[in-house]
């Protein structure tokens, strides 16, 4: 079964070698199908370990195989070794399975591309990146994924470089995630400083052996950690590239920027499950982070008018919800969010593909309405997601959104506050996803008469995508049953609360959360954020908050289709009357605007004041300046060339009589 | 055969091109296709007899290899200056570097050299006669004279072949490093007289003169003389202004070599003069070149965010990445030696690189400027994917070899102190910076110049250049391990001499030097410090691997009874798994 | 009586000094180069009396040897210095020292 | 030698030398200059270098005079300035400040002296004769020789060069030069 772990990986950079090299020689169908049959390779043969795994006893759910020593020198040991635990597996098959949907859909909407095998090659190359990421053993060969899908979402977003603004937001993506990969570089620097290797399995036997004394160390390592979590999954500071990103084509949004890469940094948090445990510090500067991300993104998904742009809030915030999991320490609700979240928001993107491929690229929602009529399927599937998301049972939304909404109360590290901030973000959540359904698909068709005539439902190779995922969406929540409901509807054992017992050897249960929480310096109270014992088996008030959050959804929902379809003036009187809010909102705290003034502008003109200040004026000055004095000085010897025979023979007899002089004494 | 091959494949390395430069200079100046060829075949055997030397190389050893020491003159009886040629782990891979590019870059410069070839080439081959005899002499006098006679090629390259400045800028580049290197002359004879004070024998050889004891202020002046002359030669913060006009004005295949080959002779001067000859004083001024380092990194990557011209942007763009290099050489742990190693050779394969593509679109359009160019990607796609790979190779992508340098100096440099690291790695964000703006501006966005719309992709000849460096990126990137295998015990070896040299512990009064005194309770590990060839210093354990056993790593106890994997042991409640056993999980091939 | 003493070396030393200094001021006064070179000349004169005097109180013949070399150092001197001369006559109509700086630095 | 006869002949030098520099008209200096080449000759006569004598005689009055006459005729030279006419005074002054500091080391050296040689020494017989000189210039001195008269080639060779026509070397056309110094 070892044997071909490796072959996961190594079938997309297959695929990228064919389609980079003789892509352009390929008819278009075999460079495609190529990049698909790839992709759906590494599905099935992660789909093959998964079940292998599931056969393993629990505690030895792990299968490892070094590939080849990589950089070792002096102490420092580290090879290209692959790691397949249940955590990896999730995210293998959820990279592989999604991402090989997606690629199909990009069959036919990438069709009429000059660049075609080009995309397809990128493509692959993030699935290997993806794919290296999550199986890696170590953290450097982590790090080699971490920055190879940071290339990749820079390709991508840029695909279409000939538009200004595409190749500006691929190089805003680059550079930001670059500031993330700085924090994570030094993280990793002081994991080793401390614990002298980067392999997990070293790194947390170390700290589970020792939980007392590293607090300090460990803190300070997870908090390095999350700074490149937060440039890769977008929150708060570092979020500003994700909304550019919508300037790449659907797909890669669809996968780059809602299911794959973004959740790279909820992985690597939950990777670090023992670390972040161990800093009850760290773990509520996630929390809060994530909270405020969720709440913050959600406000600004409120007033925009991109369908694309939504939707990349909407991520955001999701994201927001899935650190807030971690930070309360349920990492199984964090990581099982971001499976669901996978499915529906891919599915939210392709749909919204699918409707710009109808209005031939035209992303503008206020002039889109009444689209159902056209696009039956992408219609249907698009309510799904929006269900789903909204946290509408049985849609999977519901499972995992609630599932972290009350651990965020009920975790270990778990508060009120938390619950709040994730209570109010549901109810926006549902508001604003319902705002965008009601515009595109119902209500009065406000798109021009030339869009009208050419709106058609796109073609099978997208439609079944859309359908596949919606069912994925609607059934993914199954999985991970709460014990509360499961306890309700008497289901069998096995079906309860699935997916986190399946999780639980690599990211640690409840009690292992509580045992190293307590034995970490800090203990259990930091701030609002309090170690939660009793709330654990308390039904009763799970159901009475699953109950309100229940409610505010679906009496969002309800009011959008008031706002939006009975009486569609509402939405902009209502702006109207809060012109300052909105245009903030509109303007997305003019965050981007800050940035540019604060540190990009700053930057270049340092840039210019050290090249022509410092180096030209100071350096070429002194440097030029003693050329200049030599020749000043062997000017004034010229002086004594007269020209005269005379003087000279003067000069002579002068220097004779001066050497007898010397000589006389 | 073998003995032979080992005995004189580095005076032929270095002989060779020369021999082939003066055929080239007899033939007839008109038959260029000839003299092209020729010089192309010359490097090509040179690059080929070059490369058994990097399989036939011992990696276990620390000493020197394929050594030759023939007597040269006599000083009153005694062979003081012999030619004495030898590489170890440090300059095998720089003697690799300057045939592979020797070849690479006369290859390259078939476009874009058209007046007076036949100079040219004999001047390149000369140039390369004289790299590589800088990195095999072990001879002060021998190592002198190759670094000055280095210089005179490289001045009429850039004097003749050059752009509208080349005048000033070579004269400049010229006067900087000839007066950096008188220095290092003075220094060489007070160090070859302090020896004779002391041992009575008269002798230039490097590997005799590293226990000269002399007095705190005569090494220090020593190491500064020496430092100096290797400071501009990297060139590090403060004289750097020369490298910027030298790149502009060269020719491309000119401004290869000068970034790939000549730069790196400062560094490696650092590691083999600097360190090992003056240990203590180079402890003191450590911190002082770490912060020259570090400034230079910040320094080089801010000021190529404005440059307008490309080459002046990857010339501010070398100072920052050498800057990477020296810090790692300065941190004295033996990571952060070998990243300032690998990122030399790193910087030398992805920067000529660089080079070879500005000056590809060059001869193209005739103007370095940003500003003219955009959009191209489309025109030329080959160009525009061989250009980001390079750039991504420059940026120090994991799995290029810029990676692979730049982390183990980063790591090196936060086990020295934290606070390196920190700043030291702003270069990484700095470096995407201005490599991608310069990206964005010239292969992205619309076709905005006429002239643009009509240029052509590389040619087979253009390709057959590149590829081969991004090749060699992508193999250091991917595996290092030879590479590193081969620099490691020699890099221990001089990080044994360095590290544990505090800055001038108290200075004895007696007349005895305090490197005399200290010998008496130093640790035995350093008995001797002359590179005894033939016995090493200290029997190894059995793995030739040098145990750099990092204090802060001592944290590791097995003893505590809960395997991180098994945390639900006796005293947490019992969950409805299993325990887990302790053991760990099976290990594959570790 | 004083007169019939004989003459000590100082005495030829002064006299040569004397006849060489007349030629140096010669030299640097006069502007007729014909009158430089036969100032030259008459140093010239000065330096072999002050040779053979001493080849005389020293008792050693070598003296007079180097007189022979001076002379040839002077006739080679002059043959030179003449031919330039009337190179320079040619160009230009005078002759007169001053005129010529166009050498000037 | 008595103080006596040193004193008129090396006076007539002296003499004829001061003629020589403050003559007005060149060709009356060369004469003087013949003179005071005669007076010393006669003084190599008082300290017995007969052979010196004649070839001063013959090399320097005869030859190198005759040539000096001879540029000047060709020349023909009207001594049109005045002896002292140099225009820069200050030119006199250096001179005779550089005369006298040169004169006064001379006098100042021989003051001092030191052991200085009262009295000739013993002398052979054949002191000054051809014989003796020659035996001494082709033993001792065989190189000083060999390389006057590299000086001497190398002087005819500059002369010949410098004193021809410019311009005499063939034109292209075939045709010699013009006779007219361009």
């Amino acid at each position: 079964m070892r044997a071909y772990l490796w072959l996961i990986p190594l079938l997309p950079l297959l695929g990228v070698l064919i389609n980079a090299w003789f892509g352009h020689r390929l008819p278009r169908r075999v460079s495609g199908a190529v990049a698909c049959l790839v992709v759906f390779g590494s599905f099935v043969l992660g789909v093959a370990a998964l079940i292998r795994l599931i056969g393993m006893p629990p505690g030895q759910r792990i299968i490892y195989h070094k590939l080849f020593p990589w950089i070792s020198t002096g102490g420092f040991e580290s090879a290209v070794a692959l790691m397949y635990d249940p955590l990896s597996a999730v995210m293998v098959c959820v990279v592989t399975g999604v991402g090989f949907l997606i690629h199909v859909y990009s069959l036919g909407y990438m069709a009429h591309d000059p660049r075609y095998p080009r995309f397809f090659a990128y493509m692959n190359l993030f699935t290997f990146a993806m794919l290296m990421l999550v199986l890696a053993d170590n953290f450097l060969l982590m790090f080699v994924g971490w920055e190879g899908v940071g290339l990749c979402s820079y390709l991508l977003i840029g695909f279409w470089f000939e538009r200004k603004s595409a190749s500006d937001a691929g190089m805003k993506a680059f550079i930001v995630n670059r500031v993330g990969d700085f924090g994570f570089l030094l993280g990793m620097m002081f994991i080793f400083a401390v614990f002298g290797s980067l392999r997990f399995h070293d790194v947390f036997k170390q700290v589970a052996a020792d939980p007392a004394t590293l607090t300090l160390t460990v803190t300070g390592i997870c908090l390095l950690l999350f700074v490149g979590a937060t440039g890769k999954s977008a929150q708060i500071p570092l979020y500003v590239w994700l909304p550019d990103a919508m300037e790449g084509p659907t797909p890669v949004s669809a996968l780059i920027h809602a299911a794959t890469m973004v959740t790279a940094g909820v992985y690597m948090v939950a990777r670090c499950w023992i670390m972040f445990l161990n800093a009850p510090l760290a773990l509520t500067v996630v929390a809060c982070i994530g909270a405020l991300t969720a709440l913050f993104a959600a406000t600004i998904a409120l007033v925009q008018n991109d369908i694309k742009r939504v939707l990349a809030y909407s991520t955001i915030s999701q994201l927001g919800y899935m650190f807030m999991a971690c930070g309360a320490g349920v990492f199984a609700a964090g990581v099982f969010h971001l499976m669901t979240h996978a499915f529906f928001k891919a599915l939210l993107f392709l749909g919204a593909g699918s409707v710009m491929h109808a209005m031939s690229d035209d992303t503008d929602i206020r002039r889109m309405g009444g689209l159902m009529k056209w696009l039956p399927v992408t219609g249907v599937t698009f309510w799904v997601g929006t269900l789903a998301i909204s946290g509408i049972p049985p849609f999977s939304g519901f499972f995992s959104k609630d599932e972290i909404i009350w651990s965020s109360l009920a975790g270990p590290m778990g508060s009120w506050v938390f619950w709040v901030f994730g209570v109010v973000t549901a109810a926006l959540t549902a508001f604003y996803m319902a705002r965008l359904t009601f515009k595109v698909f119902h209500g009065q068709p406000r798109m021009s008469g030339e869009q009208k005539h050419h709106l058609h439902e796109s073609p099978p190779s997208m439609a079944w995508v859309l359908i596949l995922l919606a069912v994925g969406a609607s059934l993914a929540g199954f999985l991970n049953i709460p014990p509360a409901i499961a306890h309700l509807l008497h289901l069998p054992e096995r079906w309860t609360a699935a997916f986190t017992n399946f999780l639980e050897p690599s990211v640690g249960t409840h009690e292992q959360a509580v045992y190293l929480l307590e034995a970490s310096v800090g203990g259990s109270q930091i701030g609002f954020a309090k170690l939660a014992h009793g709330l654990q088996h308390n039904a009763a008030l799970e159901f009475g908050l699953m109950g309100i959050t229940l409610a505010l959804a679906a009496g969002a929902i309800l009011t959008g289709r008031w706002m939006y379809v009975s009486r569609p003036g509402t939405g902009t009187a209502l702006a109207r009357k809060l012109p300052f809010l909105f245009r903030t909102l509109q303007n997305k705290y003019y965050l981007d605007e800050f940035y540019k003034a604060v540190i990009v502008r700053p930057g270049m003109a340092l840039g210019n004041a050290l090249w022509r200040g410092f180096d030209v004026l100071v350096i070429e000055g002194i440097v030029n300046g003693i050329a200049i004095a030599t020749a000043i000085i062997s000017r004034l010897f010229r002086v004594f060339q007269t020209g005269y025979v005379r003087n000279y023979a003067a000069g002579i007899l002068a220097g004779a009589i001066l050497i007898i002089w010397v000589l006389m004494r | 055969m073998q003995e032979f091959y080992n005995r004189s494949i580095l005076t032929v390395l270095t002989f060779l091109p020369m021999v082939a430069a003066l055929l080239i200079l007899l033939m007839p100046r008109g038959a260029v296709i000839a003299i092209r060829g020729f010089a192309l075949a010359a490097a090509l055997v040179n690059l080929a007899l070059s490369v058994p030397l990097f399989f036939l190389f011992r990696s276990a050893e620390a000493g020197m290899q394929f050594e030759l020491q023939v007597p040269w003159v006599y000083l009153s009886g005694q062979p003081a200056i012999t030619y004495h040629v030898g590489i170890d782990g440090i300059s095998l891979f720089m003697v690799l570097l300057t045939t592979f590019l020797s070849a690479i870059a006369i290859a390259g410069s078939f476009g874009g050299i058209r007046t007076r070839e036949r100079e040219y080439y004999a001047l390149m081959l000369f140039l390369e006669a004289g790299m590589a005899g800088v990195f095999v002499a072990l001879d002060l006098v021998l190592f002198y004279t190759f670094w000055e006679a280095m210089l005179i090629p490289m001045y009429f390259i850039i004097g003749v072949w050059g752009g509208q400045r080349r005048i000033y800028a070579a004269v400049k580049f010229f006067l900087y490093t000839m007066i950096g290197s008188l220095l290092m002359l003075v220094a060489i004879l007070v160090l070859v007289w302090l020896n004779y004070q002391h041992t009575g024998v008269r002798t230039f050889d490097i590997l005799q003169l590293s226990a000269v004891p002399m007095t705190r202020a005569a090494q220090n002046l020593l190491f500064l003389a020496f430092g100096l002359a290797f400071a501009i030669k990297v060139p590090m913060f403060p004289f750097h202004t020369w490298l910027p006009d030298a790149h502009v004005e060269a020719p491309t295949a000119g401004s290869v070599i000068l970034a790939g080959v000549l730069l790196k002779m400062g560094t490696y001067g650092f590691l083999r003069f600097c360190l090992p000859l003056f240990p203590e004083a180079s402890a003191a001024f450590a911190p002082l070149l770490i912060a020259l380092a570090i400034i230079g990194i910040i320094y080089g990557a801010l000021v190529a965010l404005v440059q307008p011209d490309m080459k002046k942007l990857v010339a501010y763009s070398s100072v920052s990445h050498l800057g990477v290099a020296v810090l790692g050489i300065f941190v004295f742990t033996l990571q952060g030696m070998m990243g300032g190693m690998v990122q030399m050779i790193s910087h030398g394969l992805s920067t000529g690189a660089l080079f070879l593509c500005v000056g590809m679109i060059y001869e193209r359009r005739h103007t370095r400027e940003i500003s003219e160019f955009g959009g191209i990607w489309a025109v030329m796609p080959k160009y525009g994917a061989l250009l980001i790979m390079v750039t991504l190779a420059s940026i120090g992508l994991p799995f290029m070899s810029g990676f692979v340098g730049e982390w183990l100096v980063f790591l090196g440099s936060w086990l020295a102190n934290p606070w390196y690291a920190v700043f030291a790695a702003t270069g990484v964000i700095l470096s995407a910076c201005y490599m991608l703006w310069m990206i964005q501006r010239v292969l992205q966005g619309e076709i905005t110049h006429e002239q643009n719309r009509g240029l052509k992709d590389l040619n087979l000849r253009e390709m057959a250049v590149l590829v081969p460096l991004v090749a060699g990126t992508i193999w250091i990137g991917v595996y290092p391990k030879p590479v590193l295998d081969r620099i490691e015990p020699s890099l221990a070896r001089i990080q044994e001499i360095v590290a544990p040299a505090q800055p001038f512990a108290e200075d004895p009064a007696g007349p005895m030097s305090f490197r005399g005194v200290r010998d008496e309770e130093s640790p035995p590990a350093r008995t001797s410090q002359t590179y005894e060839r033939q016995v090493v210093v200290q029997p190894r354990d059995s793995s030739h691997r040098v145990r750099n056993d990092n204090p802060a790593a001592h944290r590791v106890r097995n003893d505590s009874p809960m395997s991180f994997r098994g945390v639900r042991d006796e005293e947490s409640p019992p969950a409805q798994t299993s325990g887990a056993p302790n053991n760990a999980p099976q290990e594959s091939g570790r | 009586m004083i007169w019939n003493a004989t003459v000590p070396f100082g005495a030829w030393a002064v006299l040569s000094g004397l006849l060489f200094t007349m030629g140096a001021a010669g030299f640097l006064v006069r502007r007729d180069p014909i009158v430089m070179f036969m100032c030259i000349e008459l140093m010239l004169n000065a330096g072999n009396l002050l040779f053979v005097a001493a080849a005389r109180y020293l008792g050693v013949v070598d003296g007079q040897v180097y007189v022979f070399f001076v002379m040839t150092v002077a006739a080679a001197e002059v043959a030179v210095g003449l031919a330039i001369i009337v190179a320079i006559f040619r160009r230009k109509t005078t002759i007169d020292v001053d005129e010529m700086s166009e050498m000037r630095g | 030698m008595t103080w006596l006869t040193f004193l008129i002949v090396s006076g007539i030098a002296v003499i004829f030398a001061g003629g020589l520099i403050f003559s007005r008209n060149a060709v009356h200096g060369a004469m003087c200059l013949v003179a005071s080449f005669c007076a010393i000759a006669t003084l190599f006569l008082l300290l017995s270098a007969e052979f010196i004598f004649v070839v001063q005689i013959a090399v320097y009055a005869g030859a190198i005079m005759v040539l000096f006459l001879f540029v000047m005729m060709l020349l023909n030279v009207q001594g049109q300035e005045g002896a002292l006419a140099g225009r820069a005074p200050g030119q006199l002054l250096v001179a005779l400040a550089l005369g006298a500091a040169l004169l006064g080391q001379a006098v100042w050296l021989v003051a001092r002296g030191g052991e200085i040689i009262s009295r000739p020494a013993r002398i052979p017989a054949g002191f000054g004769s051809p014989e003796d000189i020659g035996t001494a210039l082709f033993t001792r001195n065989l190189l000083p020789f060999e390389i006057t008269s590299l000086v001497l080639l190398a002087a005819m060779a500059g002369a010949v060069v410098l004193a021809r026509k410019a311009g005499l070397s063939p034109k292209p056309n075939g045709a010699p030069a013009g006779g007219k110094p361009e």
